[in-house]
């Protein structure tokens, strides 16, 4: 079925959980749409918010990150402390304007090839809906986003971290 | 401009039936830097990776993506052939375009596109990326082992026999531990000590072992192959080399009323004294709180009586640095006291049973000595308040442990069976007494231990009741038990001679100060925690460090020394190498930018951020950055994500090279 | 309405009923000995019964109103307020410490009682007040007539240290408090093992029988332990273990013929306050002989 | 019935009951792991037919009939020592107080009518009095239980001691006593309290 407007969905997902959740879903030839481009990385906690900003920039309509189960991170903490910079994170994107809905946060093992496709399926449909992300993208020129320390409100979220 | 070389698998059909692979070849043979870009049936083949080193060389490629599979099936393969070419493996990057691409999608349009932007931010990010050589790590072949109970003595053996070097420190006089302590053991009823001298005896014998008794560990630094391990030896007050043992200190001492901690005060002990009579080594130590030369400076017996001159009442505390490659703890347990709650313990005491007040209620180590020969009444179980026989004894099972109340929820794991021993010993010591057992389960789950409950309960006679106690408390010279059966649903009032509680095993006091020396971890018992419970469970997070026995949880004998043998064995796996390798994936500092503020340090996992001065040539403090130590680093990102000024990068997955993928979307 | 000025200590003073008919002698003798400790005590006007353990016992509800009620009439009077009674003791605590914690039951109590409920003000039981905040050594000092060879059951029964959280006494298992106060006036507690039991208070009018079983191991297991009487801080125990031991006595067939005190009877004859002023003589089980064994009447 | 079989299944396990209880008492029922120690210090457990244990038991399967037939309910003195040594923290002396107030409620299908009896009565006394005079208790009491000559031969040996008084005063704010408990009925009508 064809759409009037595809988004696009970026994935930040980690190597050990997530990826390999998705690789399975392929393995066990499960379908889902093809909006999702996967960004690998060795740890969610690796991910700076700024990426996902990056993204949104870059003409991303939806943003998922996904990494392993709390507890079960390869690298023992490092999702914790992802979402505790993500809850941070999502205050600063709201100040910028950006609907949260357009970001998911999920856990995906490496089992969880099924879920890997739910997950992608769901935000897929829901960006459809949401239509493009066009007040950002005017934003593109700024590029005080470097992760600089510049803002009060990345000050903030910060210091949340 | 770099020098990209781009190639497309076929995958047979797995790929091509819905990537349309000459467009994908085709349109990013026009991308900006990139040489070359091939299509090929199977690239993993043995023609797949010539057709690839053949480009490497003909193309001058500075960089390779491939487009195919996971790289969790083919990385390896792929960057062995780059090398092979004489690229750095690091340049050569693979784009997932089969599971999670043609695999996964039907409409080949679609998947073409997809395709393409995959290559497309994998050629991207290619472009950035850095040469990277492996890390290697020089390995120093000798281990520490902390605690010479019967985990550290059975991993000390182990690593020793297997020709490597061992550092025993163990905190008492003498080796043992716990085990040392015990009379016979369940499940086969063995007497400890005699399976237990003949090991710490080849302990003090093996060539490879440096056994450090009295001893602490002061500070330790480095990592993985490189620890720097700081063991400060007390002053033992006798010279361990002149000693010959023969015992003429310890008989002719004339402060002979010092409570005997080793059998659990039931006996007594003089100040200068091995805790037990197989100690190893058999060197006596002087108890200076209790000798009357340190405290009044009058007495000095013990030097007269010497013939060797052993004694020196000047010796002083040492400080020795070993260098040790890998480090197995193994320091054991205590156990929870039922007296009043310590102003320093997270666990409540026993109020319903006394505090511990009540004479002839002890705790299941202290019946262990009473049963024991070598022990203060020769292995007789004579109560300890009037020295008579108990004709009723009654046990009670999970003191302390599965208690919320008290602060602990875990289950100690041995005492259901050491409980059920206790009665056998019982049984077989005070034929016509009769032992009765309050317990609410019996978790015997291990090879012939429900056998051996059962054998308590069937054979041995010993009642078991289904309930709890709720108080016991003294009545002329009986102590009161009053408990329930639930099973009958009625009270049950015992008057018993002794009572003995299987009370809980706890970690040891102290045992996080330690573990904070060691930068391991722990739970919130003070356990130390396994990198992984089913897969890793004898590895610690910290990298080179390795648990045995008790100190990581409730354990029997035999699971002690299953985990002390499989530290062992890790030790010599990592001792097989002369170096140890592994992937460049680590954190690096800017210094320059690093501005000291150490959130870094805050959130890695590893502990693999230490402090750094920073001084100039006069030797003046600059100021303070972090550092990552590569040998510990794990690689996960999270102090780089974390670092406000962007000091500190991960090899491998830079902000540039993420960026530069964002870019290309 | 301010408390006696004069003193350095002073409270406002909650009796409960039964201080008003069955255990008068306690309510005599406490402000007996407050008055020769100068402590100034003044009692709170128009109190009403707490509900004791038959509000809680099926209205949870209620009992919280009452004794919310009760506090806050209390608040009208300055100084901490001064329970003698272990169950009203128990129940005002209980008040406070529910509600503390519940806001939903805190506002369905502030709507039953229409007004705030003053969970600050300081519910002391007599206990406290003479061993922690007039003290044992100024107690000490106070002695004119120590009780030596005076054998004392210190009986605390269920409420005073139990559970743990909310009267926050003295350690709930192992309380020394009134035995303390028995040694600073120069008495011997003896050891026993029923300090804590229960002695079934509640059952007094409805099943005596389950009275006639607790109060008797009680009275036994302090028989046993050597004790001349029993000392207790609760009007519903003394009820049972004095009014009934003659009945006990005849179920059982046991002779106890052992007197029990109120801690106020025993402090004040210590202290000098005259055996007129301690109600001794309202006692069923009759002290005098004893008394007059030890040289202390 | 005691002893009948139990047929377990959704509908015969009252869970909506158990959750009343639980959040009456502000006690778990589900953590209890039936170890009894509980029932090994309750002074009252010859009194009841089933021990304390065993009426957590009964909700942990929701069996409230059993739980509130019995007379167990109405002789727990609530002495706290099972909520004091309870392993697990249950309150089950709240739990009790729960179940007698359900109980009541319900106009309790219980068997033990003195407690009750003498519960009603006390708060009557409340109600009407303020305070509570043991002497009036008592005597209703025994009228309305028809044990008339219950405790006949404590009343002169209290009455020679000045322990009950005959005639008693009102006390001054009884109406504010009243107003207590009307409003709290008027709550309950309005489904405003437990
Ligand atoms: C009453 C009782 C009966 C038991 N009966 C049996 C039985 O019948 N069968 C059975 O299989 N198991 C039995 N066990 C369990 C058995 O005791 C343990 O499994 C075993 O002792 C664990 O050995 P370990 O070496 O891990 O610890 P431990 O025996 O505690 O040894 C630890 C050693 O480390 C030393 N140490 C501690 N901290 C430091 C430090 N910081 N630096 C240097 N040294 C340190 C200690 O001094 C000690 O020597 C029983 C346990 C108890 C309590
Ligand atoms: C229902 C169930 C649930 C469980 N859940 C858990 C759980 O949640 N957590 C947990 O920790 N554990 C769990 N376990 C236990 C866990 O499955 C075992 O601990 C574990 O599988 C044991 O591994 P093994 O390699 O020893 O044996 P196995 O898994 O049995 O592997 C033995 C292998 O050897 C092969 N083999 C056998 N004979 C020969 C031969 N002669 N020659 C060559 N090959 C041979 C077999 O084909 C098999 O592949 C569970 C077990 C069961 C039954
Ligand atoms: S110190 Fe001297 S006397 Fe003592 S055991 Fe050693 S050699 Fe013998
Ligand atoms: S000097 Fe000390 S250890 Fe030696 S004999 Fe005298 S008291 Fe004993
Ligand atoms: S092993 Fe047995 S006695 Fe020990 S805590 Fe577990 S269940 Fe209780
Ligand atoms: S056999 Fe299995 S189910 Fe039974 S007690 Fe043992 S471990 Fe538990
Ligand atoms: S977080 Fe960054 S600035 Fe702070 S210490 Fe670490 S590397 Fe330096
Ligand atoms: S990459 Fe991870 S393990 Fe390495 S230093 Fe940074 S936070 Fe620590
Ligand atoms: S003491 Fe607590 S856990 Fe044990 S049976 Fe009673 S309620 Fe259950
Ligand atoms: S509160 Fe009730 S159930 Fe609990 S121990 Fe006391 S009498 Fe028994």
């Amino acid at each position: 079925m064809k759409h009037d407007f595809e988004p696009k969905i970026v994935a930040f997902v980690c190597t050990w959980c997530t990826y390999a959740g998705a690789d399975l879903a392929g393995t066990s030839r499960m379908q889902y749409p093809a909006n999702v481009r996967v960004l690998k990385f060795p740890c969610t906690g690796r991910i700076d918010p700024v990426f996902i900003l990056k993204a949104f920039q870059k003409g991303a309509d939806g943003v998922l990150v996904s990494g392993c189960h709390p507890g079960d991170c390869h690298y023992m903490a490092g999702n914790f402390h992802a979402r505790r910079r993500f809850a941070a994170f999502r205050k600063l994107l709201e100040f910028v304007g950006v609907d949260l809905a357009r970001l998911e946060f999920s856990w995906v093992s490496a089992a969880e090839g099924g879920k890997w496709v739910e997950v992608v399926t769901d935000l897929t449909e829901r960006i459809r809906t949401m239509g493009p992300l066009a007040e950002f993208k005017e934003l593109e020129t700024e590029e005080h986003w470097s992760g600089r320390l510049e803002t009060a409100e990345l000050k903030e979220a910060y210091n949340n971290i | 401009m770099s020098r990209i070389g781009v190639f497309i698998c076929h995958c047979g059909e797995n790929i091509s039936r819905t990537v349309d692979v000459e467009r994908v070849a085709q349109v990013t043979a026009r991308l900006p830097g990139v040489a070359i870009a091939l299509d090929y049936k199977y690239m993993c083949s043995d023609p797949g990776q010539n057709l690839l080193k053949k480009a490497v060389a003909e193309h001058k490629l500075d960089g390779v993506v491939v487009a195919a599979c996971s790289p969790r099936m083919h990385e390896k393969t792929f960057r062995n052939a780059a090398r092979a070419a004489g690229l750095n493996p690091f340049l050569c990057e693979m784009a997932n375009i089969r599971e999670h691409c043609s695999w996964v999608h039907e409409d080949r349009e679609e998947a073409t596109a997809k395709a393409i932007d995959i290559v497309k931010f994998t050629v991207s990010r290619v472009k950035k990326d850095r040469a990277l050589a492996p890390i290697t790590v020089p390995i120093t072949k000798r281990a520490l082992v902390i605690g010479g109970g019967i985990a550290g003595i059975q991993a000390a053996l182990d690593i020793a026999d297997a020709g490597h070097q061992v550092v025993l420190v163990e905190r008492e006089p003498s080796i043992g531990g716990h085990m040392a302590q015990l009379s016979e053991t369940f499940p086969t009823l063995d007497c400890s000590q005699c399976i237990m001298t003949p090991k710490m005896v080849d302990v003090a014998n093996h060539p490879n072992i440096k056994l450090y008794t009295w001893s602490e560990i002061e500070e330790v630094s480095g990592y993985i192959g490189n620890f720097q391990v700081t063991v400060r030896r007390k002053a033992r007050s006798v010279d361990e080399d002149k000693c010959t043992g023969c015992g003429v200190c310890m008989a002719k001492c004339p402060q002979k009323k010092i409570d005997n901690a080793f059998d659990r005060n039931l006996g007594t002990r003089p100040a200068i004294y091995v805790p037990f009579p197989q100690a190893v080594p058999n060197t006596p130590v002087i108890d200076r709180d209790n000798c009357t030369r340190f405290k009044t400076g009058k007495c000095g017996v013990c030097e007269k009586v010497c013939g060797p001159g052993a004694i020196d009442y000047g010796q002083q505390d040492q400080l020795i640095v070993e260098p040790v490659g890998a480090i197995v703890v193994a320091s054991g347990f205590d156990l929870y006291n039922i007296g009043p709650k310590p102003a320093d313990s997270p666990y409540e005491g026993y109020g319903e049973f006394g505090y511990g007040a009540i004479p002839d209620v002890i705790d299941g180590l202290t019946f262990e000595r009473l049963a024991s020969a070598s022990g203060p009444t020769g292995g007789k179980i004579l109560r300890p308040s009037d020295g008579k026989e108990p004709k009723q004894v009654v046990f009670i099972q999970c003191v302390g442990s599965r208690a919320r109340e008290k602060g602990i929820s875990y289950c100690s794991k041995i005492c259901c069976m050491y409980t059920a021993k206790h009665t056998m010993l019982y049984k077989h010591k005070i034929h016509d007494g009769q032992a009765y057992v309050f317990f609410m389960d019996a978790r015997t789950p291990g090879k012939n231990y429900d056998e051996f409950w059962r054998r308590a309960v069937e054979e041995e006679e010993a009642v078991y009741i289904r309930g709890m106690v709720s108080r016991l408390y003294q009545k002329g010279d009986k102590v009161v038990v009053m408990g329930s059966d639930v099973l009958v649903g009625v009270q049950v009032e015992i008057e018993a001679d002794l009572v003995v509680l299987a009370t809980a095993v706890q970690a040891r006091t102290g045992a996080d100060l330690l573990a904070q020396k060691l930068g391991i971890s722990y739970d919130r018992y003070n356990f130390y925690s396994e990198a992984h419970a089913k897969l890793k469970p004898v590895e610690c997070a910290t990298a080179g460090i390795y648990l045995a026995g008790a100190c990581q949880g409730p354990k029997d004998i035999p699971d002690t020394v299953s985990q002390a043998s499989a530290a062992a064995a890790k030790v010599m796996t990592l001792f097989a190498k002369d170096q140890l390798e592994r992937e460049p994936i680590v954190a690096r500092v800017n210094e320059r930018n690093c501005a000291g503020c150490l959130a870094c340090k805050k959130v890695c996992p590893y502990g693999a951020v230490e402090e750094k001065e920073i001084r100039d040539r006069n030797g003046n403090l600059i100021k303070t950055v972090a550092y990552v130590n590569p040998g510990v680093c794990g690689g996960c990102g999270t102090c780089q994500a974390t670092c406000p000024s962007k000091s500190v990068e991960l090899d491998g997955y830079t902000d540039e090279q993420i960026m530069a993928m964002i870019e290309a979307l | 309405m301010s408390p006696n000025r004069k003193f350095a200590l002073s409270y406002s003073y909650y009796p409960g009923c039964s201080l008003h008919a069955s255990a008068k002698e306690y309510d005599v003798s406490t402000k007996g000995v407050f008055n020769a400790l100068r402590i100034g005590l003044k009692e709170v006007p128009d109190w009403f019964c707490c509900g004791a353990t038959p509000a809680h016992n099926v209205d949870e509800l209620l009992s919280l109103a009452l004794c919310a009620k009760n506090l806050s009439l209390a608040g009208k009077v300055e100084g901490d307020l001064a329970v003698a009674c272990a169950a009203c003791f128990s129940r005002l605590k209980t008040t406070q410490h529910r509600l503390k914690e519940n806001d939903i039951k805190r506002k369905q109590v502030e709507t039953a009682i229409d007004g705030p409920v003053p969970l600050g003000k300081k519910v002391k039981h007599l206990l406290e007040i003479l061993a922690k905040d007039f003290g044992l050594d100024k107690l000490e000092g106070a002695v004119q007539k120590p009780l030596t060879g005076l054998k004392i059951a210190c009986y605390y029964g269920c409420l005073l240290t139990r559970p743990p959280e909310v009267p926050e006494l003295d350690d709930c298992e192992a309380p020394t408090i009134m035995e303390n106060v028995i040694k600073a006036v120069g008495g011997e507690p003896v050891a026993w093992s029923h300090r804590l039991e229960c002695c079934g208070a509640n059952f007094t009018l409805s099943r005596p029988g389950v009275i006639l079983k607790l109060s008797n191991e009680i009275l036994a297991s302090a028989k046993d332990a050597g004790a001349d009487c029993i000392m207790v801080a609760c009007p519903l125990c003394h009820g049972n273990l004095d009014i009934r031991q003659e009945e006990i006595e005849q179920a059982t067939g046991r002779r106890y013929g052992m007197p029990v005190f109120y801690i106020t009877q025993l402090v004040g004859l210590a202290c000098g306050v005259s055996p007129l002023r301690l109600g001794l003589e309202s006692m069923i089980v009759s002290p005098a002989a004893l008394l007059r064994e030890k040289n202390l009447l | 019935m005691k002893n009948a079989k139990m047929h377990l299944s959704t509908e015969t396990m009252n869970l909506g009951f158990v959750k009343k209880v639980e959040a009456l008492s502000g006690s778990s029922v589900r953590r209890c792991f039936q170890c009894g120690k509980c029932s090994a210090g309750c002074p009252m457990r010859s009194f009841m037919e089933h021990p304390p244990n065993r009426i957590v038991r009964l909700l942990q399967l929701g069996q409230w009939e059993r739980v509130l037939a019995g007379r167990s309910i109405w002789y727990c003195a609530s002495c706290e020592t099972c909520s004091t040594r309870c392993p697990n923290k249950v309150d089950l002396a709240a739990i009790m107080d729960a179940l007698r107030k359900l109980s009541w409620d319900a106009a309790g299908p219980s068997k033990e009518s003195y407690v009750q009896l003498a519960n009603r009565l006390f708060m009557e006394n409340i109600r009407t009095y303020g305070r509570q005079y043991e002497m009036r208790l008592a005597a209703v009491f025994n009228m309305k239980s028809g044990q008339f000559l219950k405790d006949l031969m404590l009343g002169p040996k209290l009455i020679t001691k000045g322990k009950l008084k005959m005639f008693h005063a009102k006390n001054q704010n009884v109406g504010e006593i009243e107003r207590i408990f009307s409003r709290i009925e008027e709550m309950r009508k309005k489904g405003e309290a437990p």
